[in-house]
């Protein structure tokens, strides 16, 4: 990541300023709580699916920009999708989407919201349905 | 030596140069000076052997200076050197207790922490009540407040066994008193250990001083290598610790039947041991004696009473600073917010109660920006401490911590690249 | 790379010239080539930090190169990164597993070692007997034999849970075929741990290959730093192993009610791991690819060989050594003796039976010898390994063990060095 | 050590090929095994202690040159001594009456005997009285 990019993505900053399909899901179909190790940040993923459809998707992160931003960004990407497709959508991807170059300690930023919802499908095939606690 | 004069061991500093570098992070780990380099290119190139067995020349080499090494940084903290364990870190010989002093507790018996330990003086006796369903109490003290010898005793029964404290926040900075501590506990029987891990490298530390029947600390965060520690424990206490690892080098026989154990140090060292480690150690112990550690103490002093200074002066709008105020008892650790993310509280977070705009900056971010902006190097997160984190009713801090190497200079740097992170991501 | 060409790469031959030394003692440790010594530099000079956490650029460089190194040791013996913990040594990687996969096991359970076990595969599974009364049992092969498939199918029984074997005996040299073990363990439902100490230093190793559950090995015998060593473990089985020791970076949260841990590896590395030993072990690996392993193993089997002639030309009186006497199936280790000096037996020792004179020269004065005429480095004592010193019937043995660097001029030093200690002590 | 002094040393070579009081005393007073990690080198000495003053010494070992001249000439040293003097010898002295240079392996040769007999009069001291068995 050079000063540049991170400093002034405007991507990042629209993103981590105003979330998009921040909140609860009432009546999601599974949900998921995930924490970065890295500083202790947690996020709370809501999915509703609809046999193989993730029909919509909500999520609440105290983050930092990037946990944020990259959960924006992939609520966005996911919704409408099937089951199959969001579990072929590689860490690659969506890092690419953040279209930042970030350290490893970032990265695992980045990935937190991805983490989640593909726990969150794993879950959901599972026939897992109450919220984990930790 | 002054800060400046110190900087010219730091190759690193050389490479990255005046401005290029402030590395603030010091709490976590340590840069090296070209002693220690040296030291450990030494053993490489020189007399690169096996220690304790060899009968010839590279052999006796390694294991003299591996035995000098012992007795020297024994010697720092007062120490004879078969008072000296050597291990990987500070995290290894707090387990290495847990392991070997709880082989002797029972149900029931009690250990008191307090919720400004690290991790690693947390989870292994957490470990340890899974195995033995000993208790575990906290003393809880207000971030502002070192620990007081009464709140040990408030939490002192007649089953407590083990009290295992921090002599130093890694997170507050906060000094604690561990000979007053330390007698508070004898008087009630049970074992003393400290965390020497912030202490150790940043004051003069003398075990005979404090009493304490064990005490560990990690190279790495005192100039030296990484991958060596050591547990230091009364001569009287290691020979009554059961041994904790198996294997080479400890033992003195061993049959199909059974194995008999070899004098203290050296039972508790299985295997081989990082030999470069020690000795590079040894010669970091070296370079912070010639600096005297009275020196280094009132030097990192100096720098957080400037460091409170600035924050007054610049008066940041939001930034709030933990740790106690006085200075007396404050190491050079500097924790704070721009703005508390409060802690995540599933509960709180149903519809109603989203509010998105939490008035603060995320530690990763001001550490990102201060990085990318005036080379400031700081740590941002749980720092280990988790337990004190919810305690302080948020959900990371970002730190500055000081060494001999830092200066002013580099406090108003901080200051300068707090101030490019509001800039960037203030509300 | 010839060995000659090899040699060039290490500076404390350099230091010593061709005619100064003959470092023979390999199977204790080995000698570090500058990329090695380099590559431990460049992090102390160019991105010193710690690792995982730092969101600054020391802290990222740091954390890369230190994953680098892991993905790179991991794929060196066909593992994926996740499954490479990263330990001081052999040793610290047999005691995580004596104590994790011993936590699941009962009394009665049943645990088969061998006679030619390293005590760091011997110490660790009789402390666990002391705390589960688990029963130990040992394959007893005589020296000239490796350890067939068959004696391990004979101990085997339905209470068998784990079979701890060496793939490579650090006193005979003998090399066991663990696959066809690993096979007849797996078989009876048994978990299969491999000491690689004395094999992935010394020839072509791929787990996936031997199937086994479980392989240790140490960073300092394979041209990398002290106080670093590997536990690699199937990803399955090290999702299902307990953890070991406690503390920072092998946690995700901790209260003070308790704590979750992280992922593999990590859940296994608790405290600041060695990362300048990670990185060097990394560039050990490298180095050793350049060779190729196959060429590691070719060159030393030629050099045991060219030992065995010497052996035979030489006809030395009274010379007599241990290990397999197919090359096949023997590493570059070799024990002998000149005149064997019985094991200690204290029923035979009344005044009527003492032969003062037992013909022989003991290995501490062979050594000595050899050191100060021929500048011949070899290693004298039980090996670690005094079950098997026992089955021998001796007090002790001399071992010559060779790497990358030695050559046939060596293996002539050797004899000569042992003549010298005849002339000297011979009786 | 010099090479000339180990490979030429007389006086280790008088002793070691002649140890002075080797051999089992039938009826000592008190009988310690020591071994010496090192290389597993075992020693038996026996000591005949008669109130303050120990009487005769006698020991087996099958150890290297220096650990076997290393007994015979302590054995040599301590006969007649009183248990006192014996406690006050300091290992230094040991040492230096071998007079080679010696590195730490083969110190601890040159001191199991030492240990041994230091071993030997605590025992004795406690009142105890049966061998040692390892
Ligand atoms: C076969 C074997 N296992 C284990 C070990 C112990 O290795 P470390 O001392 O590096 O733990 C050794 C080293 O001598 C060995 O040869
Ligand atoms: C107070 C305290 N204890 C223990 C540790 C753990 O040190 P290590 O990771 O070297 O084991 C640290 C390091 O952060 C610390 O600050």
């Amino acid at each position: 990541m050079t000063d540049d990019e991170y400093i002034n993505s405007e991507i990042l900053d629209e993103h981590f300023r105003t979330p998009r399909n921040f909140g609860v899901l009432k009546d999601c179909t599974v949900e998921i709580i995930e924490s970065n190790p890295t500083c202790g940040d947690t996020i709370v993923v809501d999915l509703k699916i609809n046999g193989e459809t993730i029909e919509d998707v909500k999520y609440i992160t105290r983050g930092c920009s990037i946990s944020t931003a990259a959960a924006s960004m992939l609520s966005e990407t996911i919704i409408g999708k099937t089951l199959k497709e969001v579990e072929n959508l590689s860490k690659a991807e969506v890092l690419s989407n953040i279209g930042l170059r970030l350290g490893p300690a970032r990265e695992r930023c980045a990935l937190i919201s991805y983490d989640a919802v593909q726990k969150g499908i794993k879950k959901h095939l599972k026939g897992g349905k109450e919220a984990e606690h930790f | 030596m002054e800060s400046n004069e110190i900087r010219e061991h730091f190759p690193i500093f050389k490479r990255f140069g005046r401005e290029g570098i402030v590395y603030l992070d010091n709490a976590a780990t340590t840069q090296k000076p070209t002693e220690v380099i040296e030291a450990v290119v030494d053993f490489y190139t020189n007399y690169c052997s096996n220690v304790h067995r060899g009968v010839y020349r590279l052999g006796e080499e390694a294991t003299e200076k591996f035995n000098k090494a012992r007795e020297n940084i024994g010697n720092f903290i007062g120490a004879k050197d078969n008072e000296i364990v050597f291990v990987r870190n500070t995290t290894e010989a707090l387990n290495l207790l847990a392991n070997s002093l709880g082989s002797k507790l029972g149900e029931g018996d009690e250990i008191i922490l307090s919720n400004s330990e690290h991790h690693s003086n947390i989870v292994p006796w957490q470990m340890l009540r899974e195995r033995k369903n000993v208790k575990i109490k906290f003393i809880n003290s207000k971030h502002t407040e070192t620990i007081k010898p009464d709140d040990v005793a408030d939490l002192i029964t007649k089953k407590t066994r083990i009290v295992s404290l921090t002599a130093c926040s890694n997170i507050l900075g906060n000094i604690n008193d561990m000979k007053e501590i330390t007698n508070v506990v004898h008087d009630s029987g049970a074992i003393m250990i400290v965390d020497g891990a912030q202490s150790v490298p940043h004051m003069p530390v003398k075990v005979k001083d404090i009493g304490c029947d064990y005490l560990a600390f990690s190279g790495h965060k005192m100039l030296g290598p990484t991958g060596i520690g050591c547990l230091f424990g009364r001569e009287e206490s290691l020979e009554n610790l059961p041994p904790f690892l198996g294997g080479g080098e400890m033992i003195r026989t061993v049959t199909k039947e059974g194995f008999t154990c070899e004098e203290i140090p050296l039972r508790f060292e299985a295997g081989t041991p990082n030999i470069e480690g020690a000795i590079g150690l040894s010669a970091a112990v070296n370079f912070l004696k010639r600096i005297g550690m009275e020196n280094v103490r009132q030097h990192e002093k100096e720098l957080i009473t400037y460091t409170m200074k600035q924050e007054e002066e610049n008066n940041i709008k939001g930034l709030v600073s933990y740790g106690t105020r006085n200075m007396d008892r404050r190491a050079g650790i500097y924790a704070f917010n721009i703005g508390e993310i409060p802690k995540f509280d599933r509960e709180n977070l149903s519809d109603g109660n989203i509010s998105l705009k939490v008035q603060a900056i995320h530690p990763h971010d001001l550490s990102s920006v201060a990085d990318r902006t005036y080379g400031v190097e700081l740590r941002s997160g749980h720092h280990c401490a988790m337990p004190m984190i919810q305690d302080l009713g948020v959900t990371a801090a970002t730190r500055a911590s000081f060494y001999v190497y830092n200066s002013r200079d580099d406090v108003d740097r901080l200051f300068d690249a707090i101030k490019a992170s509001v800039k960037r991501f203030g509300l």
